[in-house]
């Protein structure tokens, strides 16, 4: 089904099109979602102004779990089909992923500060984002750790594919670990009752995060594409000690 | 002399009799890991202090993340030997499915590492002070955890075989996934404290040991035939 | 006979052979020569089935060997300098695990045999990290003894005479013989000049190559 | 009605870093990638044209 996009060209044909797209998808939809987000919804009742930070922190933790996702369906291409485009998808995807689950993080904390009153809090969701960053460096670092790049992609696709097998386990097991230990959490995290207000700016981020996402994505690959095709040229050539042209 | 009919299971068992026996020769790795479990189980009283209150309440986590850490430095070395010296490209041309060779080295590895660890683990609890009706389950539960590390530590190990720095990198890799039987681990143990039944946590603990005897032979057979033919 | 069809072969991302043609005459040694890097180790790789083929096929007579590869594995053995000995056991030990993971029986008489078809009896019980490089190569040399009565077809050396000294080469030359009267074929990459047997068919790969490749 | 938009009753130094760190992170992540593509395609033609 997918092998029609295989080859290069007809990727980039179809990329030149969508990019565009993407890209005024993406502007458009975030400067309303924070034109709303910001300054036209209600304050939450419980938490005031602080529940405007869901507003970055949910979209972000969603395209983090859903990168990942793409890295380990990419990955699965790339191992069974041996699909070439899908290690370039895999190679651009995992930073951005780790990235966003950094970000997660990071407005996480700071929203968990005024709601808790500290910093970091063991809740099983920060928790499982944070094990799933691990992921994400371990899939960098292992794809990196070799001195030839196909080797590395191999290696760091079967690891996304173990990635993925675990993931619900580690997330049964996290919320297991969570309720056992502290079996009342007083304040649902994400549970501030979402009215009509606030779902329209956090479903306009959504969709600004995840069109964002995928255009640095497609910008990725064809970056890539282009690095390929220079090493084949540089490997033709028998161009390699020259190191000026770096 | 026509073929012995290849049954697996002496395969299985001659192979881990042969990795045993190169264990056993080189006793040196199965020291340093012990070094590097008393070394935890010290440490840990050391920065809280000698109140039994505080150690009751870390005991079991201690006990298990000293397993833990003690064992992922051997994890590397179960299969980059045989990579290195050519073994891994003798039971490629051979009739001997790769997955049971891997299953086999796991269970040596088993064997040789972990089973050492948990004879001596009462006195370890000792150190800790633990009472003497939760020793019982800490060997029963550290025993079916230590076989899913091993399983999970053969993937780790097959991931970073070739790689440059690689074992810098295992840790990395094989700690999310050892999350779950840390915390199902500790939980055996923990409920008796809490006077809740032991036996959840542990058919848990069960159950993953289960899933990744299944998972792991195949996942590292193709992590291994990809490093094979690089 | 075996031949193989234009023949695509990649180590990693780096092209080794592109359309490589070839006849492998069975029951002779065929000396496959070329100059250090040239791909004699990844074409015999490709034959053991360790190295995926990315295009092309191996073929004897009709049958593709990669379609049934558990009975084409079973009849070869592959020694390369790598020679898949362990330093933790002794020149017997291993090959006695070796024999037991082919499937051969391993009664105490074809060990010893085996051992003495190489002069490695007197080093028997030696680990193989006290043994030199010679007799390591001796030592896994001593596996060749097993396919005189055992089903092999396929001998895979790579360049099995580095270290050896003169006695253990007469040694070499006269199992290769041997085992050409059983009209068995070997396969072996070497740029020794002397050659091993009186008549051997060579394959010189840098001709073969069509494909200018580093 | 400004400034209460801006002090948003004491949540301001919470709610403003996160978006601030968002939008660095957005803009960092665009730039790197069209940096890298720019380069990436220079090298292609250099390498093109000592390649005819």
């Amino acid at each position: 089904m997918f092998d029609w996009l295989a080859n290069p060209n007809r990727f980039n044909r179809i990329t030149n099109k969508i990019q565009p797209i993407l890209l005024l998808a993406s502007l458009i939809t975030i400067i309303l979602g924070l034109y709303f987000g910001l300054y036209d919804s209600p304050k939450d009742y419980q938490q005031g102004h602080a529940v405007r930070i869901m507003y970055v922190h949910v979209p972000s933790a969603w395209l983090a779990s859903g990168l990942y996702l793409l890295l380990a369906i990419s990955s699965i291409f790339y191992i069974v089909w041996k699909h070439p485009l899908a290690d370039l998808m895999s190679r651009s995807t995992a930073p951005i992923g780790a990235l966003f689950s950094l970000l997660t993080l990071a407005t996480g904390s700071l929203w968990g500060k005024p709601m808790w009153g500290t910093w970091w809090v063991w809740d099983a969701r920060l928790t499982s984002m944070l094990i799933l960053f691990f992921f994400y460096l371990g899939y960098i670092l292992l794809s990196n750790a070799f001195e030839r790049k196909i080797d590395g992609s191999k290696s760091a696709a079967v690891l996304a594919i173990v990635g993925i097998i675990n993931l619900p386990i580690i997330k049964f097991s996290v919320d297991w670990w969570h309720t056992l230990h502290q079996p009342s959490s007083l304040l649902k995290f994400d549970g501030p009752t979402i009215d009509g207000q606030m779902l329209l700016p956090l479903v306009l981020m959504i969709i600004g995060f995840c069109s964002f996402a995928s255009y640095i994505i497609i910008l990725n690959v064809k970056t890539k594409l282009i690095e390929k095709k220079c090493e084949a040229l540089i490997l033709k050539l028998n161009l390699n000690e020259i190191s000026n042209i770096r | 002399m026509n073929n012995k009919e290849l049954n697996w299971i002496y395969l299985f068992i001659s192979h881990i009799k042969r990795d045993i026996l190169i264990n056993s020769r080189s006793l040196f790795d199965i020291v340093s890991i012990f070094g590097f479990m008393l070394l935890i189980i010290i440490l840990f009283p050391m920065g809280i202090g000698p109140i039994q209150e505080k150690l009751d309440i870390v005991s079991n986590a201690v006990l298990w993340i000293g397993l833990i850490i003690a064992i992922i430095p051997s994890l590397e070395k179960m299969i980059q030997r045989d990579y290195t010296n050519g073994w891994l490209d003798q039971i490629a041309t051979s009739p001997i499915p790769l997955e049971i060779v891997l299953l086999a080295k796991s269970i040596s590895h088993w064997i040789i590492v972990i089973i050492p660890l948990i004879i001596t683990s009462p006195i370890f609890a000792i150190l800790l002070g633990l009472e003497f009706n939760q020793i019982p389950w800490l060997i029963l539960s550290m025993s079916i955890g230590g076989l899913s590390i091993c399983f999970i530590g053969i993937i780790g190990a097959a991931l970073i075989l070739g790689a440059r720095r690689g074992n810098v990198l295992l840790p990395v890799i094989i700690l999310p996934l050892i999350i779950p039987i840390l915390i199902f681990g500790v939980g055996v143990n923990e409920s008796i404290k809490i006077g809740l039944s032991p036996l959840p946590n542990l058919f848990l603990l069960i159950a993953f040991s289960l899933i990744y005897l299944v998972i792991s032979p195949f996942i590292s057979a193709i992590l291994i035939r990809i490093a094979i033919s690089r | 006979m075996l031949n193989l069809k234009n023949l695509n072969i990649y180590r990693g991302s780096r092209i080794v052979f592109s359309g490589l043609n070839a006849e492998i005459k069975t029951s002779t040694l065929t000396l496959i020569k070329g100059k250090n890097g040239s791909g004699k180790s990844t074409l015999l790789r490709t034959i053991a089935g360790l190295t995926p083929i990315e295009g092309g096929e191996i073929n004897q007579n009709g049958v593709n060997i990669f379609h049934a590869k558990e009975q084409w594995v079973r009849k070869l053995i592959f020694i390369d300098n790598k020679n898949g000995l362990s330093d933790e056991l002794t020149v017997r030990e291993n090959l006695l695990t070796w024999v037991k993971i082919k499937g051969w029986d391993t009664n105490k008489e074809n060990l010893v045999l085996a051992l003495e078809s190489v002069g490695m009896q007197k080093y028997m019980n030696f680990y193989i990290s006290q043994c030199s490089d010679g007799l390591k190569k001796r030592a896994a040399l001593a596996r060749l003894y097993f396919s005189f009565f055992n089903e092999v077809d396929f001998w895979l050396l790579d360049e099995p005479t580095n270290a050896l000294d003169h006695s253990s080469y007469l040694l070499l030359q006269s199992l290769l013989s041997k085992f050409i009267k059983m009209k068995g074929s070997i396969l072996i990459a070497s740029h020794d000049k002397k050659s091993l047997i009186k008549d051997y068919d060579t394959l010189d790969i840098d001709k073969l190559r069509n494909v200018k490749t580093i | 009605m400004i400034n209460e938009f801006w002090f948003m009753d004491g949540y301001n130094i919470y709610i403003w870093p996160s978006y601030i760190l968002t939008f660095f992170i957005l803009i960092f992540l665009t730039f790197r990638s069209i940096y890298l593509s720019k380069k990436a395609k220079k090298m292609l033609k250099k390498l093109e044209e000592l390649n005819s």
